[in-house]
């Protein structure tokens, strides 16, 4: 009786908590927030997932191949952003001197590589909430 | 009663309780209980820091510090013994 | 902008990147892990070697991240300190890595060799950035790379000594981390500033107005810094966490990871606090006392130990010793062999660790007494292991004796006799532990039959066979080393 | 005998933390060290700088964005430390 | 003397920020249970952040959020120390990640997570 009304409550307020989470994310030059809390946030609704209907269940949504790409790929592109720059001919991790296109300050799609390296911090952060839980929840190997 | 004077109060309370909760993660013999603490312990911090004008770092501790941490806090002590 | 400009970062980049990877690549074909990671080492090791040549020709340089200068931005500052320590530990990390390629199939679970050569890359990739960073604060956050790498390469075994010794080290490493940020967050209060150049410009006025919190924080980043360089009576967690590692992790921690906190102590205790608070307070006498305790104390410990790497891992306690020992003589002889030292002991430990692991390998022997009459069956590894002997205890002609000689004469150069005393006792003392082994392993008669002797693997003994004959090539021809060494300490010592 | 020394060393830190914190700069105050030419550029500059509304963001992203990446990696370091672990004492060979 | 408790009393949140370091690092030290030291090693940490934060505060200052074409009116707090704590965070949940998971293992190897007892266990062993 319990597992159902966590279930029916959880299946309804995930995808606003996903919707939260990515928002957050997003504004990070705008407002407060940014990639790690968003990235948490973004984590946190799929432990919820994994507390209501299981760690199989929740393991079936986010594999563990997918997390591992997940967990590299999002550490990766930030570090890989910033050869850009040094392509651009400016130091690494360059954003105004590089020529990236800065936007009208204000707006959701400005401030150039700002935008795309907190995406990539919320990608990264929100495997790593997913990985940790999984694998501490588990505490056993998985190959 | 003086209106700066108020959140001064609110400020020093919270202080204080903050203490009072590093005392009692550290004094708790239930891990469960400390962990619940810690959580607190967190959410009064990430208040503070919210008085204190740095709202993105309140932020990430409430989602840190309060969620991901006692989470993990959780998990562990239900993998291992919950008495100390 | 030429390309040249970016080395210092390319050579960290290809480590980081490579290591971010080399996960995926290990669940994909978990034997393509190792070649790969050596591949990128190698390319950081070109680079470096590249980069080295611009410092040593054109000088230091500044290279401003994110093309935001100094105060605002974080900076590298690549001088000849920094190149020489990202030179040795290029060349040497390869070295441990091209033998751990082979041992650690056998050492570790199958599926979690992929994961050690991602922490092995990422441990190289902290300390890369460590020797050339110019701000404390990402100083800190490199230095928890460093620590959370070094302690889970040491976790990777599947021992239950492993994980109590790692959980151990990792508790302490959190708190010298904490010891050093609170550090680093008061000297922030009073100046404002978090890069190096900045910071020390603004200590020489704060020190009038705030001079509890400058000694404060400089009691809290020795004590950080000590904990992790494993200086006496701060050593406790080295012999269990180095001796109970595989031996490629005891060999990279012994050899690489604490010197980089002597370099680290180095920049921040010559380059950012004033000297007026050496003149008043006696901190580098502390320090050369608490250094010669450790080499005297370290030495007693290393005698009485049965275990072979429990005996090396003490023996690190001695060495770190030496170390701290030239750098507060402030003599810049001194400096020189305490730079000199670094890399040679590097060498000298990882070597020794590395053929300690190779007989452990092929005969299953940890206790010293047992090695006898080993030295006609391994000839080549117990030889190397003899030459690393031998430099350890400072015979002339291996690069023990170059970096002692310096050390010595430093402590002439300062006009503390007393220490040149201290070094020479504790050769003797070296001599004690080390010629024991060497000596009952070719001349020692054994009673009971030798176990079986299984064949070595070239990739193993290469490695080692380098490492010893560099041993004995810079010890001859130091010419070159001191060189680099003496161009790295210069202007370090502006007295 | 331990515990009693323990206490004592801990008290020791304490009076001298506090004895710190008695000479610090005021809390607050407009004229204190932290409040120099760094962080006015961060503020004053930061839009036009980076084109975010939010210097912390600003600060994390673009000034200081490869503390960030060293972030990231000790984050990455640290799932990568957890999960070697648990894969390597799992019970199952 | 009413000087420096007066200074104190200003600096409350400095005080309280080395009073919890004290504690933390006073939980680190005596506790025996392993995932009290990690606790207290989680207190020390905030404790080191709220200092870093209440360095960056400035009296009547606002959080350093700019609002389209409003310019710099306000009085804002410094925010390099709130930029740095967000790392430091990250950091310390790392660390703390990384300790649970080695603690789960010790439990599974020894059975208990009683630092004096597995100490015992290990003198036994050696």
């Amino acid at each position: 009786m319990e597992a159902i009304v966590l279930r029916i409550i959880s299946r309804m307020l995930i995808p606003f908590i996903q919707l939260f989470g990515l928002y957050v994310i997003m504004n990070g030059h705008l407002s407060p927030g940014g990639g790690f809390p968003g990235g948490v946030i973004v984590g946190s609704s799929m432990v919820l997932f994994a507390l209501a209907f299981g760690l199989a269940e929740g393991q079936k949504k986010v594999p563990h191949g997918i997390s591992l790409i997940m967990e590299g790929g999002g550490a990766l592109w930030y570090g890989a952003l910033g050869l850009v720059s040094i392509l651009a001919g400016a130091n690494y991790l360059t954003n105004k001197g590089a020529n990236f296109p800065l936007g009208e300050p204000g707006t959701l799609f400005s401030s150039g590589l700002v935008f795309l390296l907190t995406l990539g911090i919320g990608i990264k952060v929100a495997s790593t909430v997913v990985t940790l839980y999984y694998n501490l929840a588990e505490g056993k190997a998985h190959d | 009663m003086n209106s700066a004077v108020l959140p001064l109060v609110f400020q020093y309370t919270l202080l204080v309780f903050l203490i009072l909760c590093a005392l009692a993660v550290a004094k708790t013999r239930d891990l469960l209980g400390a962990a619940i603490i810690w959580a607190a312990f967190s959410l009064i911090v990430s208040v503070l820091w919210l008085l204190l004008e740095a709202p993105d770092v309140s932020i990430t501790e409430a989602a840190i510090g309060a969620g991901l941490t006692t989470l993990l806090f959780i998990v562990t002590v239900s993998k291992t013994r919950r008495a100390e | 902008m030429s390309l040249s400009e970016h080395l210092p970062i390319l050579a960290i980049l290809s480590l980081l990147l490579t290591a971010f990877i080399v996960p995926v690549v290990a669940k994909w074909k978990n034997e393509l892990a190792g070649p790969v990671s050596v591949a990128a080492l190698t390319l950081s090791l070109v680079l470096t070697v590249a980069l080295a040549g611009r410092v040593f020709s054109e000088g230091a340089f500044y290279y401003s991240l994110g093309n935001w200068s100094a105060p605002w931005g974080i900076e590298f500052y690549v001088d000849a300190l920094g190149v020489f320590m990202m030179l040795m530990l290029t060349i040497v990390g390869l070295l441990i890595l091209v033998y751990a390629v082979k041992d650690l199939a056998h050492e570790l679970k199958k599926g979690v060799d992929g994961w050690y050569y991602t922490l092995y890359l990422l441990l190289l990739a902290g300390m890369m950035g460590m020797s050339v960073t110019n701000d404390l604060f990402n100083m800190f956050v490199l230095i928890e790379i460093v620590a959370i790498s070094s302690v889970a390469i040491i976790s990777v075994k599947d021992n239950r000594h492993c994980v109590e010794a790692s959980f151990k080290y990792l508790v302490l490493s959190a708190v010298s981390s904490g010891a050093f940020l609170l550090g680093v967050a008061l000297i922030y209060m009073v100046t404002g500033h978090l890069n190096i150049d900045a910071v020390a410009a603004g200590l020489e006025t704060a020190l009038a107005l705030y001079p509890r919190n400058i000694l404060v924080a400089m009691a809290l980043i020795a004590v950080g810094l000590g904990l992790k360089a494993a200086l006496f009576p701060l050593h406790v967690w080295l012999p269990d966490a180095h001796s109970s590692a595989v031996s490629p992790s005891s060999a990279i921690l012994s050899g690489l990871v604490i010197k980089i906190y002597a370099i680290v102590f180095i920049r921040v205790f010559l380059k950012v606090f004033p000297w007026e608070i050496y003149n008043n307070i006696p901190v580098m006498d502390l320090l050369l006392w608490m250094s010669t305790f450790g080499i005297i104390v370290g030495s007693l410990f290393a005698i009485v130990q049965t275990d072979i790497k429990r005996m090396l891992a003490y023996s690190s306690v001695v060495q770190i010793g030496y170390v701290f020992l030239g750098v507060a003589l402030l003599a810049q002889t001194a400096m020189v062999g305490a730079v000199l030292h670094i890399f040679f002991h590097a060498l000298m430990k990882a070597m020794l660790f590395l053929s300690a692991g190779v007989i452990i390998y092929s005969t299953g022997i940890r206790r010293i007494s047992d090695l006898k009459g080993l030295g006609l069956k391994m000839p080549v590894v117990m030889t190397m292991f003899g030459i690393g002997a031998l430099a350890m205890v400072g015979i002339p002609g291996t690069n023990g004796f170059i970096s002692k000689l310096y050390l010595a004469l430093g402590a002439l150069e300062a006009g503390r006799p007393f220490f040149l005393f201290v070094i020479m006792a504790s050769s003797l003392l070296n001599a004690v532990y080390y010629f024991p082994i060497v000596g009952n392993a070719f001349f020692g008669k054994r009673e009971e039959p030798l176990p079986e002797i299984k064949p070595i693997p070239m990739a193993m003994l290469i490695p080692v066979v380098i490492m010893g004959l560099a041993i004995v090539v810079t010890g001859i021809y130091a010419a070159p080393v001191v060189g680099l060494a003496s161009k790295a300490v210069a202007g370090l010592l502006s007295l | 005998m331990r515990n009693i020394l323990t206490i004592i060393a801990l008290v020791f830190i304490a009076y001298i933390l506090v004895f710190t914190v008695s000479e610090m700069p005021p809390f607050g105050a407009h004229d204190n060290p932290t409040n120099n030419v760094v962080s006015e550029r961060y503020i004053s500059e930061a839009t036009a700088d980076t084109g975010t509304m939010n210097a912390v963001s600003s600060i994390i992203v673009d000034y200081r964005a490869f503390d960030t990446l060293g972030e990231l990696t000790v984050l990455f370091t640290a799932v990568a430390a957890a999960l070697s672990c648990i894969a390597a004492h799992s019970q199952k060979a | 003397m009413i000087d420096t408790l007066a200074n104190l009393f200003h600096n409350f949140y400095y005080l309280t920020a080395m009073i919890l370091f004290v504690i933390g690092f006073h939980t680190l030290l005596t506790h025996n249970n392993l995932i009290k030291k990690v606790m207290g090693m989680n207190i020390m940490d905030v404790a080191i952040f709220l200092l870093l934060v209440s360095v960056g505060y400035v009296q009547g200052g606002r959080a350093p959020i700019f609002e389209a074409g409003a310019g710099s009116v306000h009085t804002y707090v410094n925010p390099l120390p709130s930029a740095l704590i967000l790392t430091g965070i990250v950091v310390a949940v790392s660390v703390t990640a990384f300790a649970l998971a080695l603690i789960t293992k010790v439990y599974q190897h020894y059975g208990t997570l009683d630092a004096e007892e597995i100490m015992q266990i290990r003198s036994r062993e050696l």
